[in-house]
């Protein structure tokens, strides 16, 4: 099995009554990008979680470098490379932008999180400005979080997830609660910048159109199982997605 | 990084605030510093009544001529009485830090204080250390002087040795037969040393006697059904008790609610001050002491202290509207002892206020004459009081409306405490050696 | 700017020594009380900038004060150095073992776990009447590196070293808040969830933060019961360990020496009330308390302390 | 008398008392998320007032008709939550709603603190006494013990609260209502609720159930200085047992504390002092929320 290679296999998670994974399997290879596609409920979230650790599987395997990693912490996962954004932007509310990130970077330090090295020094302010600016958001640096928009707000939840060395990467709906014009500037950006870094991407997606724009492989998800694993137009125009997801011809 | 600065500044502004302590004593009068409990559960029972006995004494002494010869002359020595007063509440710790305040900031010339013995153990080496003149005038522990020597404390109240000694005794005289008994006490020291005190004491003077049970209730508990229970299911012919104030009322109304008086003797270390308040609620033929002669047995005794006791009975009565328990004669006791060794140390300097020393040297061994008897500064070389004690059991006179004390027996101050030289403990396992008794 | 971290020490070391020369007997009794409380209070902010409060520091401070007074009576041992290392060293021990514990659990929950512990510690402690029961145990002056002053040049060293001890604690803990764990146990108590998935683990940095105010309590309890001369089980008992708090709250998390002036405040509100006031001191603390919460909700510390604003 | 039977008597007369204050505690907690240290002395306010009033109720002839001092005793406990219900509710605690726990604790530490210097000027420092009521009901014989027939009146109190604490909550309109405010007192808020008034409402039937506590215990007790802190912290320890806000579990809380404590009397009594806190401890390593409390995930 190649190196950053993400493979999950019949996993399954039932919460009661309610299945939310079903025989979930699906490999996907390093440096791609996938979105995943479904109503609310049908396991999208579910399924992220379960990667990044929040859930623990039921049953089933999730293989990454070769090595099973369901029901690992999450900070266990984090360390392997695998991070997140969410749903809702998961910010420190009082502290600054440029301090989020520097608590981003001081976790990823080289030696680890110091007890006498100055969060704040040069060299550190210098990292974390580097990568607001990457991500265009360095002019809000000295902000708090409650003042920002829900663009700045999802950018900065990724920037801050980039800090680490990121091998692969899961965007939970990164353009909900985002104005509609700045939508697709910010998929642009966060997508380019994945990509540059030859990140697997993994997106949750209900606007069809960034679907079709910025994934490569479409997983289709409905009451738990995925029904559909393929190339964008194909997974659009299959009459089942169209039916239970889609609620129609894309 | 200015805060530091600032804060430091704002910490060196604070300090001039407080730093203004008032105006030293003048020559004529005599600060007191008094420390009882206002607040709390030992106000009701101890605090609050002696410090409203001492306040009343105060007031007497520095009109002048209202009180018998000796202690007809004004004030101390001619010196009017102030005084300032502090809340014994709070802990060991906070009374540590008061004491160096009254002597340090209020500048008193005595400090009179301390109904708990863990603020006796804790003050006294700071009295010490500040050369501060100090009479504890209440708590009970022997530890203060049996574990240490102090130069400028003293203790005008026996220890709490003599309460259990005297009880034991007490049974002994009335040929009371004790197959078994129990004891419930308070938990914590007074608690646990009072019936150390009463089985060592019943183990010389009834060594067949079995124990029972020991219940250590909370402090302040309240409720003491569930040990009401366990003494009722054991039957021991004699169940011992030291609590006071509110947890002696609890136990009494659900004791005897329950028929524990009809079922065992009940003998209290302590109980004499709840009788104003439980009345006809406190059942007849209850053996019990008051930590000295005071109160009812006080007011009993007659003999030559009769004018003394009668009209410092009278002026409280007159003053609350109820008779004097234990807690005031204990303060009064250590006023007349205070007003006696100033005026001694003035008769030997010259008739100047004295200093600490001169206090100090004065008030050693000295012997006073107080409503509860004579009080003699025999043991710990002169810092230890000693005191005669009486035991009596409770009668509802139903005629006067009023609880009496009958049967009372008086034991003099060396028959119910050790004599020098000997621990509290040591004393009692070794059968009271050097007792003497009538 | 480190340097200007060692120069504030600095100042506040020469600042606050200069009270063994200016302040009256009572007040400078009064000040190493309050400083060797204000260092329990300290072990609290630590924790608090996790979000995290104790409610039962009494444990660490009644532990410290009982290890100096059982060393120094049974062993002989008087030196004041040698007492609050011995003190330190059992309180790092008992922090580690319920550390970890402790670290699992938040909010209200944090606080009534560690304000039982402290209270078992109470009521195990009342009933050893070989140690003194509920009435305690003295403890006799400690000595100075064999030296062995009394009365003023006593209360003077002992202030002195109290002074010594809450400036370097102080600038010590003032390095740690400001480094990156310092920065990362902030981002915990805003949000625990992003520091997990960031990859650091908050049990850890709890440890850490409920340890280190275990050492500081321990300390605390030392020079207390040093000063005091006398320890009792009220010191772990839950009305001592809410003392602490209310000078934690006081002072707030963003200052460190805000927390000392909160504690010396507090000593000397409460010392003056209890005078002026003996029959309602309680209300007037009460009183007092009230207010302070009212009109300083983030403590004094945001007083002088710009954090909450825009730092442009 | 078996001493097993003893001990589960016992227990349970320490329990109805018990459960009475916790769960007025731990309803005020559900709903306003205030751990309120003041109840205590709103406790010892009740048996105060019930002293008070039971007091007069006999002085103006009550004699005639003894058993209406029960009704005097539940007046007492009714004027507490009426008259310092809304003082302390819409005069101080809800200014700090959603403020972090910790603090609404200190908050409710001064008050306690006030609380208690606020008794001594009204009560001054001695006792009151009112066993009237206590031995009214006369002795019950159970094996070779007796029992006093008022300590089964408490426990049949104690489930009467209990049952109509669970009743509203669960089986009435308003109950429904004050559980979706414990819920989610925002969403309530918009759905057209009158969060404030629920919060007073439940604030005052807090007062209410602790002054109850305090009425009840009146009788047996010599009402002095100092009551309420003993209290408190008991209570405490119950609600945290059984899991906050919980009233299933503030029932087990107490009965376990209750038999523990009875237990430890009979058997260790060594151990009562921290028999209590020995047994939270124990529940909270275990189960780090309470027996009762249900563990919610968060959405992220």
């Amino acid at each position: 099995m190649s190196a950053g290679v993400l493979e999950v296999r019949d996993v399954q998670k039932s919460f009661g009554a309610v299945t939310a994974a079903k025989d979930v399997s699906v490999t996907v290879p390093q440096g791609s990008v996938y979105s995943l596609i479904g109503t609310n409920g049908a396991g999208k979230t579910t399924f992220v979680n379960m990667v990044t650790g929040y859930i623990k599987p039921d049953a089933g395997q999730i293989n990454f470098d070769g090595r099973d990693i369901a029901g690992l912490a999450p900070r266990q996962i984090t360390r392997l490379g695998i991070h997140r954004s969410f749903q809702i932007a998961q910010l420190c509310n009082e502290l600054t932008v440029e301090e989020n990130m520097l608590v981003a970077g001081a976790i990823h330090g080289k030696t680890g999180p110091s007890f006498l090295r100055r969060a704040d020094d040069g060299s550190a302010r210098d990292r974390a400005l580097a990568t607001l600016e990457r991500f265009n958001i360095a002019e809000h640096r000295n902000r708090l979080i409650p003042e920002l928009s829900g663009g700045v707000k999802k950018l900065l939840d990724i920037a801050m997830a980039m800090a680490g060395e990121t091998q692969v990467m899961l965007l939970d709906e990164p353009t909900s609660g985002v104005a509609a014009d700045e939508k697709f500037p910010i998929m642009d950006l966060v997508i380019e910048a994945l990509r540059a870094e030859g990140v697997t991407v993994i997106f949750v997606e209900h606007d069809m159109d960034i679907v079709t724009r910025y994934s490569e492989r479409v997983l289709a998800f409905y009451d738990g199982q995925i029904i559909a694993d393929d190339a964008p137009d194909e997974v659009l125009s299959d009459p089942e997605v169209q039916r239970y997801v889609t609620g129609g011809p894309a | 990084m200015m805060t530091n600065k600032l804060k430091a500044t704002a910490g060196a502004a604070l300090l001039g605030l407080g730093l203004a302590g008032p105006a030293a004593a003048q020559d004529d009068t005599f600060k007191v510093g008094v420390i009882t409990f206002l607040s709390g559960q030992a106000a009701e029972s101890f605090g609050v009544p002696a410090w409203n006995g001492g306040k009343l004494l105060i007031e007497m002494m520095n009109e002048g001529g209202k009180l018998p010869a000796p202690y007809d002359t004004k004030g101390f020595g001619g010196m009017n009485i102030e005084f300032v007063v502090v809340d014994e509440a709070g802990g060991a710790t906070k009374q540590v830090q008061e004491f160096r305040n009254l002597v340090q900031r209020e500048e008193v010339d005595a400090v009179v204080g301390y109904v708990s013995s863990g603020d006796c153990l804790a003050v006294p080496p700071v009295a010490d250390e500040l050369k501060a003149f100090t009479i504890l005038y209440d708590c009970g522990t022997p530890r203060v002087f049996e574990d240490n020597s102090f130069e400028y404390v003293f203790r005008t109240a026996a220890h709490a040795t003599m309460d259990n000694v005297s009880l034991a005794r007490y049974l002994k005289s009335r040929d009371f037969d004790v197959p078994s008994y129990a004891g419930l006490n308070q938990d914590y020291a007074f608690g646990q040393d009072s019936w150390a005190d009463f089985t060592g004491a019943m183990e010389q003077i009834y060594p067949d006697a079995e124990v029972k049970t020991a219940l250590f209730p909370k402090f302040g508990a309240g409720q003491y059904g569930t040990e009401i229970s366990a003494l009722l299911r054991e039957r021991p012919a004699l169940v011992h008790s030291s609590n006071w104030g509110g947890d002696l009322q609890g136990f009494l109304i659900q004791g005897t609610a329950r028929g524990l008086h009809e079922r065992s003797q009940i003998v209290l270390a302590a109980g004499d001050h709840v009788i104003p308040q439980l009345g006809n609620k406190m059942p007849d033929g209850i053996f019990l002491g008051a930590r000295g002669v005071n109160g009812l047995a006080a007011h009993a005794r007659g003999g030559e202290l009769k004018e003394l006791t009668d009209t410092m009975w009278d002026a409280y009565e007159a003053e609350y509207g109820v008779f004097p328990v234990q807690a005031p004669f204990r303060m009064w006791q250590a006023l007349f002892g205070l007003k006696t060794a100033v005026e001694k140390a003035m008769a030997d300097n010259g008739g100047t206020k004295p200093t600490d020393e001169e206090l100090a040297a004065a008030m050693k061994g000295l012997t006073w004459d107080a409503p509860s008897g004579r009080i003699e500064m025999a043991l710990a070389d002169g810092h230890q009081a000693i005191q005669p004690n009486a035991i009596g059991t409770t009668k509802w006179n139903e005629a006067e409306g009023k609880m009496e004390l009958v049967d009372v027996e008086y034991f003099s101050a060396r028959c119910v405490n050790p004599p020098v030289g000997i621990k509290a403990t040591e004393w009692l396992a070794q059968g009271f050696p050097g007792a003497e008794c009538e | 700017m480190r340097m200007s971290v060692y120069l504030s020490a600095i100042i506040a070391f020469v600042a606050l020594a200069a009270g063994s020369i200016i302040l009256p007997d009572w007040a400078m009794f009064l000040f190493a009380m309050a400083l060797a409380k204000g260092l329990v209070c300290l072990g609290i902010i630590g924790m608090m900038r996790g979000g995290v409060v104790s409610f039962g520091q009494g444990l660490y401070y009644c532990i410290g004060a009982y290890t100096a007074t059982l060393i120094a009576n049974h062993l002989g041992v008087s030196d004041i150095f040698l007492l609050t290392l011995l003190s330190a060293a059992v309180c790092l021990v008992v922090g580690l073992v319920f550390g970890p514990l402790l670290s699992n659990y938040r909010g209200i929950f944090f606080a009534m776990l560690s304000l039982a512990l402290s209270m078992v510690l109470y009521g195990s402690l009342s009933k050893m009447s070989f140690i003194g029961g509920t009435d305690g145990l003295n403890i006799g002056a400690p000595t100075f590196l064999g030296w062995a002053p009394e009365g003023r040049p006593l209360q003077t060293a002992l202030y002195l070293y109290v002074v010594a001890i809450v400036v370097i604690s102080g600038t010590l803990m003032r390095i740690y808040f400001d480094s990156e764990r310092g920065l990362i146990t902030l981002a915990t108590r805003d949000n625990e969830l992003r520091v997990e998935y960031l990859g650091a683990s908050v049990r850890n940095l709890m440890t850490y933060n409920y340890v280190f105010g275990a050492l500081l309590g321990g300390i605390g309890g030392t020079i207390a019961v040093l000063a005091l001369g006398h320890v009792d089980p009220e010191f772990a008992f839950w009305t001592t360990s809410g003392e602490f708090v209310f000078v934690a709250i006081l002072a707030g998390y963003l200052s460190v020496p805000a927390v000392f002036v909160a504690a010396i405040i507090l000593e000397l509100v409460r010392s003056f009330s209890n005078l002026y006031f003996p029959n309602t001191w309680q209300l007037a603390l009460g009183i007092f308390l009230l207010v302070v919460i009212v009109a300083l909700p983030n403590g004094l510390g945001s007083l002088v302390s710009k954090r909450k604003e825009n730092k442009t | 008398m078996d001493l097993l039977a003893t001990i589960l008597v016992d227990g349970l007369i320490y329990a109805g008392w018990l459960f009475i204050v916790s769960v007025g505690l731990t309803l005020v907690f559900g709903v306003l998320n205030i751990l309120n240290i003041a109840h205590g002395s709103l406790y010892a306010i009740g048996a105060y007032a019930s002293a008070s009033l039971v007091g007069a109720y006999f002085a103006a002839g009550g004699n005639a008709f003894p058993f209406g001092s029960y009704i005097a005793l539940i007046l007492a406990a009714v004027l507490v939550a009426i008259v310092l219900g809304p003082l302390l509710e819409r005069g101080l605690l809800r200014y700090f709603y959603g403020r972090d726990e910790v603090l609404n604790v200190l908050v409710t530490y001064a008050v306690f603190l006030i609380l208690e210097d606020v008794m001594k000027l009204i009560w001054g420092v001695n006792p009151y006494f009112v066993y009237e009521p206590y031995t009214l009901l006369g002795n019950v014989e159970i094996g070779p013990l007796f029992y006093v027939g008022y300590d089964f009146a408490v426990i049949a109190a104690a489930i009467i609260v209990g049952l109509a604490v669970w009743l509203t909550l669960n089986r009435t309109r308003m109950g429904k209502v004050v559980l979706a405010v414990i819920h989610d007192a925002e969403i309530s808020q918009t759905m057209g609720v009158n969060v404030p008034r629920i919060y007073l409402g439940a604030f005052m039937a807090g007062a209410f159930l602790a002054a109850l506590g305090g009425a009840l215990t009146a009788p047996m007790i010599s009402v002095t200085p100092g009551l309420g802190p003993n209290v408190i912290i008991v209570a405490f320890a119950v609600v945290i047992i059984g899991g906050l806000g919980s009233v299933p579990g503030a029932a087990i809380g107490a009965l376990m504390v209750g038999i523990s404590r009875a237990a430890s009397v009979h058997l260790v009594p060594e151990a009562e002092l921290f028999i209590i806190y020995f047994v939270m401890a124990i529940v909270l390593m275990f189960r780090p929320e309470g027996l009762f409390a249900k563990t919610q995930a968060r959405k992220i």
